[in-house]
C-alpha cells in the first residue's frame, strides 16, 4: 500500500456541504409531511420501494464487487449473467409449472410463441410454489455453470492481463451472451409471472403484503446474510481478500488461486442469477436487456461503496435505491437517475475511495 | 555518559543553537494515524552542506517524518522550515521545486516508462513542460536543445549508477536493487539543494554501495545537503557528520556518530547491545 | 418495370437489435411480411425486401438508409422513432430522392416536412391528442388528470398534444411525469402521479414499459379510483396477458383500423412469425405494401417514379386492394389500373404532407384476451 | 541425495532469458547463500524454483520429486517456504490475518507457532489488527518473515531478509535463521549483506549476469581476494 | 512485455551533430518525419489492403459497384471519426491514465452547443442562427470548459472511481437533455431548449463540401471525381460524402500531429509519469494537478470537436446518439489499436470501423441476399424440423437471426482479440516521451 498525498481541506469542505445538503433535504421532508403535502403513506411507500430496489441491486452488486476485486476487472458481462439467470431459472420453472398446460416448445422458450401465458399457467408463488422454488435454484446453478464455462474459455486465458483488457473481453462476453439468449428466446419482452398474490395480515400495521415482493426481500436478505457468514467464518473470505491484495504472494502462500477464483465465480454468478430470477418474479417482465439496463446502477453501487467491499456494495445499493425513489419527492421521474448519479459523484469526491474504502484495478 | 545526556532530546529549544546554519529545521512535528502516534513531537535540524543520518528502530517514524517533510502527509502539528521558509503543509510539488527532494524506501519506479524516461523526468525547469511550448512551433524555442542536454546528462547519470545498459528497458522490469538505483538517479537528476534518502542502500550490492557513497560525498562538497535514513550502522558511522536517533516518534538523541554510538539509550533501543 | 434483376425492391429499416430491439424486431417482421406473403402465393416476380437494422442508434439508422440507397432501393419502410425518421429523411430521403414511409413515427414535426419523399402510415399525434382529450373531458366528464409518458419524442409529443387540448377544454392537469423505458420499477413514479387522486391517468408509451407500469399499478393502487387512458402505442393484444390482469379500467384511442385487412394481416403474421402482431406492425405491413404497389405501377425503379405513384395506389379512386388481394393488386398496378389500397392498419389516405388523412379514431377497451374496439370517434 | 537440485536451469520473463544454465544444490539441513550484483538474477533463481518465471530449460528437483511442472500452491506443500524480496505482505489484510495466511495450507492455525512469532517480533502482536500496508518498511519485513515461519518447511528460501531491518534486528534475524537451520531446516538465502551472510552460511554461490561464477564454502568465498574485490566491496 | 521499446524509425539516418547550428534542429525534424513516414506507410498499406479485400468481396458476390463504393465510403467516414475520438481518448487514457468513460457526454456537450448556436432562430427549439464555424468553435470550447469544470473535483479520485464519475456525468448530460425540464424554455416569443427526445435541427456541418467546391481548384477536383464516378458507376452523392470524409481526415492529421508533439515532449513525460505513479511525479516537483486539468480539458475539447464533425454532419441531433455504448466503441477502438500509441489510435479507429462496425453489416447483407431461406417462428420449430431431417428451417432461422448473430460474433472477436493480442495491434509501438532522439550520445543518432 503506497502512501497517498493527503489533502483534507477540500475533502472536509465537500463533506460538510454534502452533509448540509442531506440535512436540508431531511428537514424539508419533515416540513412536507407536516404541512400535509407529502402524506406519510406515500413517504413510506417511496422508502419501501427504495429498499426493495436496493436489495436486488445489492444482490447483484455483491457478485460484481467480488469479481471486481479478486479478478481485478470491471466485469461488464455481469449484467448479462443476471439475464442468463433469469431466463435459465424461469425456463425451468415453466418446464415444471406448465406441465400439461402448455406445449414443450412454448415452455422451453418461455412463451416466445405466446403459447404459455403466465396467467393461464398460474405461475405465482401461490399457484405453483414448487416450480418457482426449483426455478430459483436452477437460476443459481445454471448461471454458475455458464459463468464457470466462460471463465475456462475466456478469463482463464487472460489471468495475467491488465484490467482494461479484461474489461473489453467482458464486454465481448456480454454481447455474445445477450444475443445468444436473443437468438434462442427472441427479443420480445413478455410477462412470465402471474399477478402477484397478496396476503392481508390481520395483526400487522400494513394492509396487504405482496407475496412476490416478500419472496424477493426474504431470499435476498437470507442470501446476503449467508454470504456474510461464509466469508466471515471460513478461510475462503480471507483467501479472497489476500488474492485481491497480491496474487503472486497468495500463490506463494499456498492459496490455490484457481480454486479461489472458482469460488468467486460460484458465489458471484450464483447471486447474479438469483437476482435476475427474483427481479423477474417481482416485475414479471423478462427481456434480454434486463441485466444490461441494470448494470450501470449496479456499478454505481459497487463503486460508491468502495470496490471490493461487499458491505460497501450493499451500502452503495441502499444509497442508490433510496435516492432513485425518494428523489421523486422533489424532482420529476425522468431525472431520478440524474439525482442518483449526482449524489454518487458528490459522495466520491468526499470519500475518494468509496464509502468503505477499497481496491482499484485500472 | 555526560555527552550523551547533552545530546538527548530533552532540550528541544537548543536545537537551533546546535546547528549553525540549518538548511532544514523540524519543530515539534506530530503525526498520528488513528490511534497510532507515528511521530510525536520530533524536533531536529540539518546543517547546510552536511550529511545527517536519521536512524532508529523499525517503526520509529523515520519514513513518516520524511512524508511529513515532503508534503505527502500533512502533519498534525509542528512545523517544517526549509531554507528559512516555513513549508509545513505545502504540496509535494512545491516542496520539491524548492529544492527538497526525496526517495522512497520502497522504490517507486514508473514501470511502463523506460529507465531513461524515468531519469529525464527529474530535472526541474524544463521548458517543454508547458503544453504550449511542447506544441506551438514558434514558442518552442530551446526545447529541443534543452532536451538534448537533458538526454546527455541522463546517460551520464545512468552510466554512473551502472544501469546504462538498461536505459531502454521498462523500469518495471528491473531487479529490486536496480530499482533502488534508479530511484536515486532520478532524485539526483532534479538537481536539488537537499536530498532526503530513505534507505537508499538497502538491497544495493556492496561494491556499488561504496561508489554511491563516494558520489554522495562529491555532491556534498558541491554544497548539497543530505538527510539519510539507513540501517547499516557502518555507513552511518563512517559517512555522517551528525546523527539523529528517533524512537517511538520522538528524537531520542542526536550528535556526532561517535557520541551516538556510545549512547546507552540508543544502544538499548536500536543497536541491540552489540558493537 | 424493374431493374435487370428485380421487379421491386423495398428496404425495411427498423431497430431489430439494441435497446428498442424488442419493439422494433416485430415491426421489421411486419414490414417484410408482404414479400413473404407474395412469395407464398407464388407471384411470378422477383421482389426483394431487404431488412436493415438501425440497432436503435440514429447514427446507424442514417448509415443503413444510405446503404439501401447506394444499393439501389428506391423505397424504404422506416424508420421507427421520429428522431431517427427525421434525421434519415433530412440526410438521406430528401437529398437522394427516395421514398420513405414510416410506420411508427407519429411526431407532429413530420407534418411540416415535405410530403413528396416522406410519408407515414401512422397518424400524427396532434390529432390523437385532440381525440383523447375530447374523449376524456367531454364524453367521460373526467375533470382532473395526470399524465405519465415515455421520455422520448413520441411520449413528449403526444403528451403535449393531449395536455394542451385537455386544458383548452377546461380540464386540470395535476402532474406530468416522464418515465424512462424499461425501468426496474415504476412504483414510486406512479406514487407521484396518482398522489393527488386524479380522475384520469393518461399513459403514453409502448407495451415493453406498459407491462411493468400496469403490473405496478394493479399491485399498489385501486383500479376503481382511477380511469386509465392509453394511446395507440399500447394497443396490443398481448398486454393484458402479460400484465396478467383484464385491465378493465383502461381505455385507449388509436387511429381507426379497417376491418378485413386487419384480420388477414393478423392471421398472416401469426402464421409466419408464430406470435400475435405488436404495435405498429400492421402499419409497417401497409407501408411496404404501398411501396410495392407504387413500384409496380411506376415505369422505373427510382425514387421520383415511386413518389409519383404512391398516392395513386393508396388514395381513393379505383379498385380496392386489401392485404388479402395484394397479389391481384400488383397485377392491376402493373397494368396501370386505378387502384386504392386499404390496409391492415387503416384505409391509408395520404394528404399532401404525407400524413394520413384519417380523422377517425377507435376507442378500445381491454379484456383478458386483448382489446376490443367499442366505439369510433370522428373528428 | 541432495534436498534441492537445480540443474542447468534456463529461465526468464516472457521471451527474455535471464538465467543461463544455473546449477545449484542444497543438501539436507544445509545453509546456502547466493550473492551477486544487482540484477544478476538471484531473485529470478528463487522465483524459478517456485514456479513463478518462464522456465526455458533444465530441471528443479526437490526431495527426489521434480517440481518444475508444479504450480506454486503445490510446491509449497512439498515443503518449501519462500519470502519474496518485495511485495511480501498482503497490504490490506491485518497483521494477524497475514500470519494466518502463512499457515493457509494447514487445517488450522498452529497457536504455538503464532505465539513464537509474536515472541520474536513483539511489535506484530502489538499491532495485530493494523493493516499490514500501513506498517513501516522494517515492520513489513518482520511480518513477511513471521509469515514464512508459520509453516515448518524443509527448505526456507529468503530473498534479502535483512533489507530494511534495524541493526539489532538484522543480527537477530541472522541468529534466528541460524536457529532455524540448527533445527534441521535447510536454508537458501539471497543477501546483499554479503559478508555477514557468507560468514554464517555453509556454502555460497556468486551469481553474475545470470550465470554461476563462484561456488564454495562461505568462509572460503569471504577469503577469496577476487570475490572480495568484485562483489563484497573490498 | 517488450524488452526493447520502440525507439523510432529504423530508417532515420540523420546524424546527431549539426543539429544545433540552425536554431530549430533539423535532425529531429527529419527524425519525426521519418517516423511519421513509416507510420504513414503502415496506415496507408493497411487501408488499401482492407479496401481491396472488401472491394473484391463485394464484386465477387455480385454487389453493385455503387453499393460497394458506398460501403467503402462509410468505412472511411467512420474510420476518420473514430480515429479522432480515439486520439483524444489516447491522450486521456493511453498517456495520462485518466480513465474517462464519459466520452459520449463530452461529445453531447459539443454537439448540442453547436446546435444551439447555429440552429435557425425560427425553428423549434430555436437557436441563435450563428455561422457554422462559430458553432464548431463554440461547441469545441464548451466541451473543453465542461471538461475543466468536471476535472477540478473529479481528478482527485483514483482510476476506477474517476471512471464512474465520468460515466455518471455522461449519463447526467444525456438524461438532462432528454428530460422535459429543459425541453422548452420560452424566451420572449421564441422557444429555446434542448428539444427533449426530438432534439434540435440545424444546418449540418457537411455543407462545408459544397462551399469548398465553390473554390475553383477544388471545384475542378470535384468535377474530375464526378467524372470518374460516372464512368465506374459511383453516384455523386457518394463522392460528396467522400469529400466530407476527406475533410475529417484532414482533422485527423492535424490531431495526430498535435498529439504526437505533446506525446514526444517533456510535457508528455509528465503525463506518462502521472499515469504510472502520480506521487512520484509530484515528489519530483511536477505540478500534476495542472497538467491533468490541461490534458483533460484539451482531450474533452477534442472529443467535442469530433462529436461535431460526426453527429454535426447530420441535420438533427437527439439524445439517443449519446448512449454510453458510444464511449465503449471508442475504448474498443483504442485497445484494438494499442493504447499509448497515437499511430495505434488511428489504426484502431480504422480497424474498428472496417472490421467491427461496418464490415460485419456488409457481410450480413450479402449473406442475407444470397441465402434466401424462410425462417421458422422459433428456434424450437427449427429443431423439430431438423429432427425430422430437414435442415433448411434451421438455416432459415440462422439467416433470420443474422442481426443477433452479428452481435454474438462481434463479442467473440473482441474476446479473441484480447486473448491473442491484448496489447493491441500497435501496442508495441509506444512512443518514447522526449522531444529528441534518446540514443546514447556519441554513437550517432541511429544506432539500434
Ligand atoms: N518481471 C520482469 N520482467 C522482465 N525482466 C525482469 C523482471 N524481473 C527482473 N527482470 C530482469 O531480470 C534481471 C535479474 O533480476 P533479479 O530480480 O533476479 O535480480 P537480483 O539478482 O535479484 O538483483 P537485486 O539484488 O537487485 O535484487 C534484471 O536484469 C532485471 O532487469
Ligand atoms: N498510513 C498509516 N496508517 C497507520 N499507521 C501507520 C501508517 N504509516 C505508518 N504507520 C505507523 O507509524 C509508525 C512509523 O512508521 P514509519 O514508516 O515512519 O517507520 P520507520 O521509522 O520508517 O520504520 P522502518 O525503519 O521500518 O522503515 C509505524 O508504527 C507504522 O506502523
Ligand atoms: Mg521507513
Ligand atoms: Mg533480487
Amino acid at each position: 500500500m503506497k502512501e497517498r498525498v493527503e489533502d483534507p481541506t477540500a475533502q472536509e469542505l465537500f463533506g460538510f456541504l454534502l452533509l448540509l445538503g442531506i440535512v436540508v433535504l431531511t428537514l424539508d421532508l419533515v416540513r412536507l409531511v407536516f404541512v400535509g403535502e407529502l402524506p406519510v403513506s406515500r413517504l413510506s411507500s417511496l422508502l419501501w420501494n427504495g429498499i426493495v430496489d436496493s436489495l436486488y441491486i445489492g444482490l447483484a452488486a455483491i457478485g460484481l464487487s467480488m469479481t471486481y476485486s479478486i479478478l481485478r476487472f470491471a466485469n461488464f458481462s455481469h449484467g448479462d449473467l443476471i439475464t442468463v439467470g433469469a431466463f435459465g431459472g424461469w425456463t425451468v420453472a415453466y418446464l415444471i409449472g406448465g406441465i400439461g398446460a402448455a406445449g414443450l416448445g412454448s415452455r422451453l422458450l418461455l412463451d416466445a410463441d405466446g403459447g404459455a401465458r403466465a396467467g393461464d399457467l398460474g405461475m405465482s408463488i401461490v399457484g405453483s410454489p414448487l416450480a418457482i422454488v426449483v426455478g430459483l435454484i436452477a437460476a443459481a446453478v445454471f448461471t454458475i455453470l455458464v459463468a464457470l464455462a466462460i471463465d475456462r474459455l475466456v478469463y482463464k486465458q487472460l489471468r495475467d492481463a491488465g484490467g482494461i483488457t479484461l474489461l473489453i473481453a467482458s464486454v465481448g462476453v456480454a454481447l455474445a451472451l445477450r444475443y445468444i439468449v436473443a437468438i434462442i428466446y427472441t427479443q420480445d419482452s413478455r410477462g412470465v409471472v402471474a399477478s402477484a398474490p397478496f396476503w392481508e395480515p390481520a395483526y400487522l400495521p400494513v394492509d396487504r403484503i405482496n407475496l412476490h415482493e416478500m419472496t424477493l426481500v426474504l431470499s435476498a436478505v437470507a442470501l446476503i446474510v449467508g454470504v456474510h457468514l461464509l466469508l466471515q467464518y471460513t478461510k475462503l473470505g480471507k483467501s479472497m481478500r489476500a488474492m485481491s491484495d497480491n496474487r503472486d504472494l497468495a500463490l506463494v502462500t499456498g492459496i490455490s488461486t484457481e480454486r479461489v477464483i472458482t469460488a468467486t465465480w460460484i458465489i458471484g454468478s450464483g447471486l447474479a442469477g438469483v437476482a435476475g430470477y427474483l427481479i423477474v418474479l417481482d416485475r414479471s417482465q423478462i427481456t434480454i436487456n434486463l441485466g444490461w439496463f441494470l448494470l450501470l446502477l449496479i456499478f454505481a453501487a459497487v463503486i460508491l461503496g468502495g470496490i471490493g467491499s461487499i458491505y460497501g456494495a450493499l451500502a452503495g445499493s441502499l444509497v442508490i435505491g433510496i435516492t432513485i425513489n425518494l428523489s421523486l419527492v422533489w424532482i420529476p421521474a425522468d431525472l431520478n437517475e440524474v439525482a442518483a448519479f449526482a449524489l454518487m459523484i458528490l459522495v466520491l469526491i468526499f470519500k475518494p475511495d468509496g464509502l468503505f474504502g477499497g481496491v482499484e484495478t485500472a | 555518559m555526560s555527552e550523551s545526556t547533552q545530546a538527548t532530546a530533552g532540550e528541544k529549544d537548543t536545537t537551533e543553537k546546535r546547528v549553525a546554519d540549518p538548511v532544514l529545521q523540524i519543530e515539534e512535528l506530530d503525526k498520528r494515524f488513528g490511534g497510532i502516534v507515528a511521530v510525536d513531537g520530533a524536533s531536529f535540524a540539518v546543517e547546510r552542506g552536511s550529511i545527517t543520518g536519521l536512524i532508529g528502530p523499525n517503526g520509529a517514524g523515520k519514513s513518516t517524518t520524511f512524508n511529513c517533510i515532503t508534503g505527502v502527509h500533512r502533519p498534525d502539528g509542528g512545523s517544517v522550515v526549509f531554507d528559512g521558509t516555513d513549508i509545513t503543509g505545502e504540496s509535494p510539488e512545491r516542496i520539491a521545486n524548492r529544492g527538497l527532494v526525496r526517495t522512497f524506501q520502497i522504490a517507486r519506479e514508473l514501470p511502463e516508462m523506460t529507465v531513461l524516461e524515468n531519469v529525464m523526468l527529474g530535472p526541474k525547469g524544463q521548458l517543454g513542460e508547458s503544453i504550449w511550448r511542447s506544441v506551438a512551433p514558434i514558442a518552442r524555442g530551446n526545447v529541443i536543445e534543452q532536451e538534448e542536454e537533458l538526454r546527455d546528462q541522463a546517460w551520464e547519470t545512468l552510466e554512473f549508477f551502472e544501469i546504462d545498459h538498461l536505459a531502454e528497458e521498462y523500469a518495471g522490469n528491473l531487479s529490486g536493487g536496480q530499482r533502488k538505483l534508479l530511484e536515486l538517479a532520478r532524485a539526483l537528476s532534479t538537481d536539488p539543494e537537499m536530498l532526503l534518502l530513505d534507505e537508499p542502500m538497502a538491497g544495493v550490492n556492496p561494491s556499488l554501495e561504496r561508489k554511491l557513497l563516494d558520489r554522495i560525498h562529491d555532491l556534498q562538497e558541491e554544497g548539497y545537503s543530505f538527510l539519510l535514513v539507513e540501517h547499516d550502522m557502518d555507513v552511518i558511522m563512517e559517512h555522517c557528520e551528525h546523527v539523529v536517533v528517533m524512537h517511538q516518534g520522538q528524537v531520542l538523541a542526536e550528535g556526532p556518530p561517535a557520541t551516538i554510538k556510545s549512547n546507552e539509550e540508543v544502544i538499548e533501543a536500536y543497536l541491540g547491545g552489540e558493537i | 418495370v424493374g431493374d435487370a434483376d428485380h421487379d421491386a425492391r423495398v428496404g425495411v429499416l427498423q431497430p431489430a437489435t439494441g435497446d428498442l430491439g424488442d419493439l422494433g424486431a416485430p415491426i421489421q417482421d411486419g414490414g417484410a411480411l408482404p414479400g413473404l406473403q407474395l412469395e407464398d402465393e407464388g407471384v411470378p416476380y422477383e421482389i426483394e425486401i431487404r431488412r436493415e437494422d438501425t440497432e436503435t442508434e440514429p447514427e446507424v439508422g442514417i448509415e443503413r438508409a444510405q446503404a439501401l440507397v447506394d444499393a439501389g432501393f428506391p423505397s424504404i419502410t422506416g424508420a421507427a422513432s421520429s428522431g431517427v425518421t427525421i434525421a434519415v429523411a433530412q440526410d438521406v430521403y430528401f437529398p437522394e430522392e427516395v421514398v420513405g414511409i414510416s410506420p411508427a413515427s407519429t411526431s407532429p414535426d413530420i407534418t411540416d416536412m415535405p410530403g413528396e419523399f416522406l410519408l407515414r402510415t401512422c397518424p400524427t399525434d396532434a390529432l390523437q391528442g385532440v381525440a383523447a382529450a375530447t374523449l376524456a373531458y367531454d364524453d367521460r366528464g373526467l375533470e382532473t388528470a395526470s399524465t405519465f409518458f415515455l421520455n422520448n419524442d413520441y411520449g413528449q409529443g403526444l403528451n403535449d398534444a393531449f395536455v394542451a387540448n385537455y386544458q383548452d377544454l377546461g380540464g386540470e392537469v395535476y402532474e406530468q411525469e416522464a418515465f424512462e423505458a424499461e425501468q426496474p420499477s415504476y412504483d414510486s413514479a406512479l406514487e407521484v402521479v396518482l398522489g393527488d387522486n386524479p380522475d384520469l391517468l393518461y399513459i403514453v408509451g409502448y407495451p415493453d414499459s406498459g407491462e411493468q407500469i400496469f403490473r405496478d399499478f394493479y399491485e399498489n393502487f385501486d383500479p376503481d379510483d382511477t380511469l386509465v387512458m392509453v394511446a395507440d402505442g399500447m394497443q396490443s393484444h398481448d398486454l393484458p396477458g402479460d400484465v396478467d390482469n383484464p385491465m378493465e379500467n383502461v381505455i385507449g384511442t388509436a387511429p381507426a383500423a379497417v376491418g378485413p385487412g386487419r384480420e388477414t394481416f393478423d392471421q398472416l403474421y401469426n402464421q409466419e412469425f408464430g406470435s400475435s402482431p405488436g404495435v405498429f406492425t400492421s402499419q409497417a405491413y401497409d407501408a411496404t405494401a404501398v411501396h410495392l404497389l407504387a413500384q409496380f405501377r411506376a415505369d422505373e425503379l427510382s425514387g421520383p417514379a415511386v413518389s409519383a405513384e404512391v398516392r395513386e395506389v393508396a388514395n381513393p379512386g379505383g379498385e380496392v386492394v386489401t392485404p388479402s388481394t395484394l397479389a391481384d393488386g400488383l397485377e392491376m398496378a402493373l397494368d396501370g389500373e386505378e387502384i386504392q389500397y386499404q390496409g391492415a392498419s387503416s384505409e391509408i389516405v395520404f394528404d399532401d404532407n404525407g400524413d394520413l388523412d384519417a380523422a377517425t379514431f377507435d376507442i378500445f377497451e381491454f379484456d383478458m384476451d386483448g382489446y376490443t374496439v367499442t366505439t369510433q370517434f370522428e373528428l | 541425495m541432495a534436498l534441492l537440485e537445480v540443474v542447468d536451469l534456463d529461465a526468464g520473463y516472457g521471451d527474455l532469458q535471464i538465467l543461463e544454465s544455473v546449477d545449484l544444490v542444497v543438501e539436507d539441513g544445509e545453509y546456502v547463500t547466493i550473492v551477486g550484483p544487482n540484477g544478476a538474477g538471484k531473485s529470478t533463481v528463487m522465483k524459478s524454483i517456485f514456479g513463478l518465471t518462464n522456465l526455458m530449460g533444465g530441471s528443479v528437483v526437490f526431495d527426489g520429486q521434480e517440481i518444475h511442472d508444479l504450480r506454486p500452491e503445490q510446491i509449497i506443500r512439498t515443503g518449501i517456504g519462500y519470502v519474496p524480496q518485495s511485495d511480501n505482505v498482503f497490504p490490506s489484510l491485518s497483521v494477524l490475518e497475514n500470519l494466518e495466511m502463512g499457515a493457509y495450507i494447514l487445517d488450522e492455525v498452529p497457536e504455538d507457532r503464532l505465539q513464537r512469532v509474536f515472541d520474536r517480533f513483539p511489535i506484530l502482536e502489538e499491532r495485530k489488527a493494523q493493516k499490514a500496508g500501513t506498517m513501516s518498511g522494517g515492520q513489513q519485513q518482520m511480518l513477511a518473515m513471521g509469515r514464512a515461519l508459520m509453516l515448518d518447511p524443509d527448505l526456507l528460501m529468503l530473498d534479502e531478509p535483512s533489507a530494511g531491518l534495524a541493526p539489532d534486528l538484522v543480527d537477530d534475524m541472522f541468529d534466528r535463521i541460524d536457529a532455524i537451520n540448527d533445527d534441521g531446516t535447510a536454508v537458501l538465502m539471497v543477501e546483499q549483506n554479503a559478508k555477514e551472510a557468507l560468514r554464517r552460511c555453509d556454502r555460497g554461490y556468486v551469481l553474475v549476469q545470470g550465470q554461476n561464477r563462484y561456488e564454495d564454502e562461505g568462509d572460503a568465498l569471504l577469503a577469496d581476494e577476487q570475490v572480495r574485490q568484485d562483489f563484497l566491496g573490498g | 512485455m517488450s524488452n526493447e521499446p520502440d525507439n523510432g524509425a529504423p530508417d532515420n539516418g540523420a546524424p546527431d551533430n549539426g543539429a544545433t547550428d540552425n536554431g530549430e534542429p533539423e535532425e529531429t525534424l527529419t527524425a519525426s518525419v521519418g517516423r511519421w513516414k513509416s507510420d504513414l506507410k503502415l496506415v496507408v498499406g493497411l487501408v488499401f489492403a482492407t479496401y481491396l479485400a472488401f472491394g473484391l468481396l463485394g464484386i465477387l458476390t455480385g454487389v453493385s459497384v455503387n453499393e460497394t463504393a458506398g460501403f467503402l465510403q462509410t468505412v472511411t467516414f467512420f474510420a476518420a471519426v473514430f480515429a479522432l475520438l480515439t486520439l483524444a481518448l489516447n491522450l486521456h487514457w493511453g498517456y495520462t491514465g485518466l480513465f474517462n468513460i464519459g466520452i459520449a457526454g463530452f461529445m453531447a456537450v459539443g454537439v448540442y452547443t453547436m446546435a444551439i448556436l447555429t440552429a435557425s432562430p425560427d425553428g423549434t427549439p430555436a437557436g441563435f442562427g450563428l455561422p457554422i464555424p462559430i458553432g464548431v468553435i463554440g461547441g469545441t470550447i464548451a466541451a473543453g470548459l465542461v471538461g475543466a469544470v468536471i476535472a477540478l473535483p473529479a481528478l482527485r479520485v483514483r482510476a476506477d472511481y474517476f471512471a464512474i464519475i465520468t460515466l455518471g456525468f455522461s449519463e447526467i448530460v444525456r438524461l438532462t437533455i432528454t428530460s422535459g425540464s429543459l425541453r422548452r424554455i420560452e424566451v420572449g416569443e421564441r422557444i429555446y431548449g434542448t428539444g427533449g427526445g426530438s432534439g434540435i435541427r440545424y444546418t449540418p456541418v457537411d455543407t462545408v463540401v459544397p462551399w469548398l467546391l465553390d473554390f475553383s481548384v477544388l471545384g475542378y477536383l470535384g468535377e474530375v471525381l464526378y467524372g470518374i464516378g460516372a464512368v465506374v458507376g459511383v453516384s455523386q452523392s457518394i463522392i460528396n460524402r467522400v469529400l466530407y470524409a476527406l475533410v475529417i481526415i484532414t482533422f485527423v492529421l492535424l490531431f495526430y500531429l498535435l498529439l504526437q508533439r505533446i506525446a514526444r515532449s517533456p510535457f508528455g513525460r509528465i503525463l506518462k509519469a502521472i499515469r504510472e505513479d502520480e506521487i512520484v511525479a509530484r515528489s519530483l516537483g511536477k505540478d500534476t494537478q495542472r497538467a491533468k486539468i490541461k490534458v483533460f480539458t484539451l482531450g474533452c475539447a477534442l472529443m467535442g470537436l469530433a462529436g461535431i464533425l460526426w453527429i454535426g454532419s447530420r441535420s438533427l441531433v437527439t439524445p439517443e446518439s449519446f448512449m454510453p455504448v458510444v464511449t465503449f466503441y471508442i475504448f474498443v477502438a483504442l485497445i484494438v489499436g494499442g493504447a499509448g500509441s497515437n499511430t495505434g489510435s488511428v489504426v484502431g479507429g480504422f480497424v474498428f470501423a472496417a472490421f467491427l462496425w461496418e464490415g460485419p453489416r456488409f457481410v450480413r447483407t450479402i449473406l442475407r441476399s444470397s441465402l434466401d431461406v424462410r425462417s421458422p417462428p422459433t428456434i424450437y420449430d427449427a429443431f423439430v424440423e431438423l429432427a425430422a431431417l430437414d435442415p433448411m428451417p434451421l438455416v432459415g432461422y440462422v439467416v433470420g437471426s443474422l442481426d443477433e448473430i452479428r452481435w454474438v460474433l462481434i463479442g467473440v472477436v473482441l474476446v479473441l482479440l484480447m486473448i491473442y493480442r491484448p496489447e493491441g495491434l500497435m501496442g508495441d509501438r509506444k512512443e518514447i516521451a522526449a522531444a529528441t532522439d534518446l540514443s546514447r550520445p556519441g554513437r550517432g543518432g541511429s544506432d539500434e
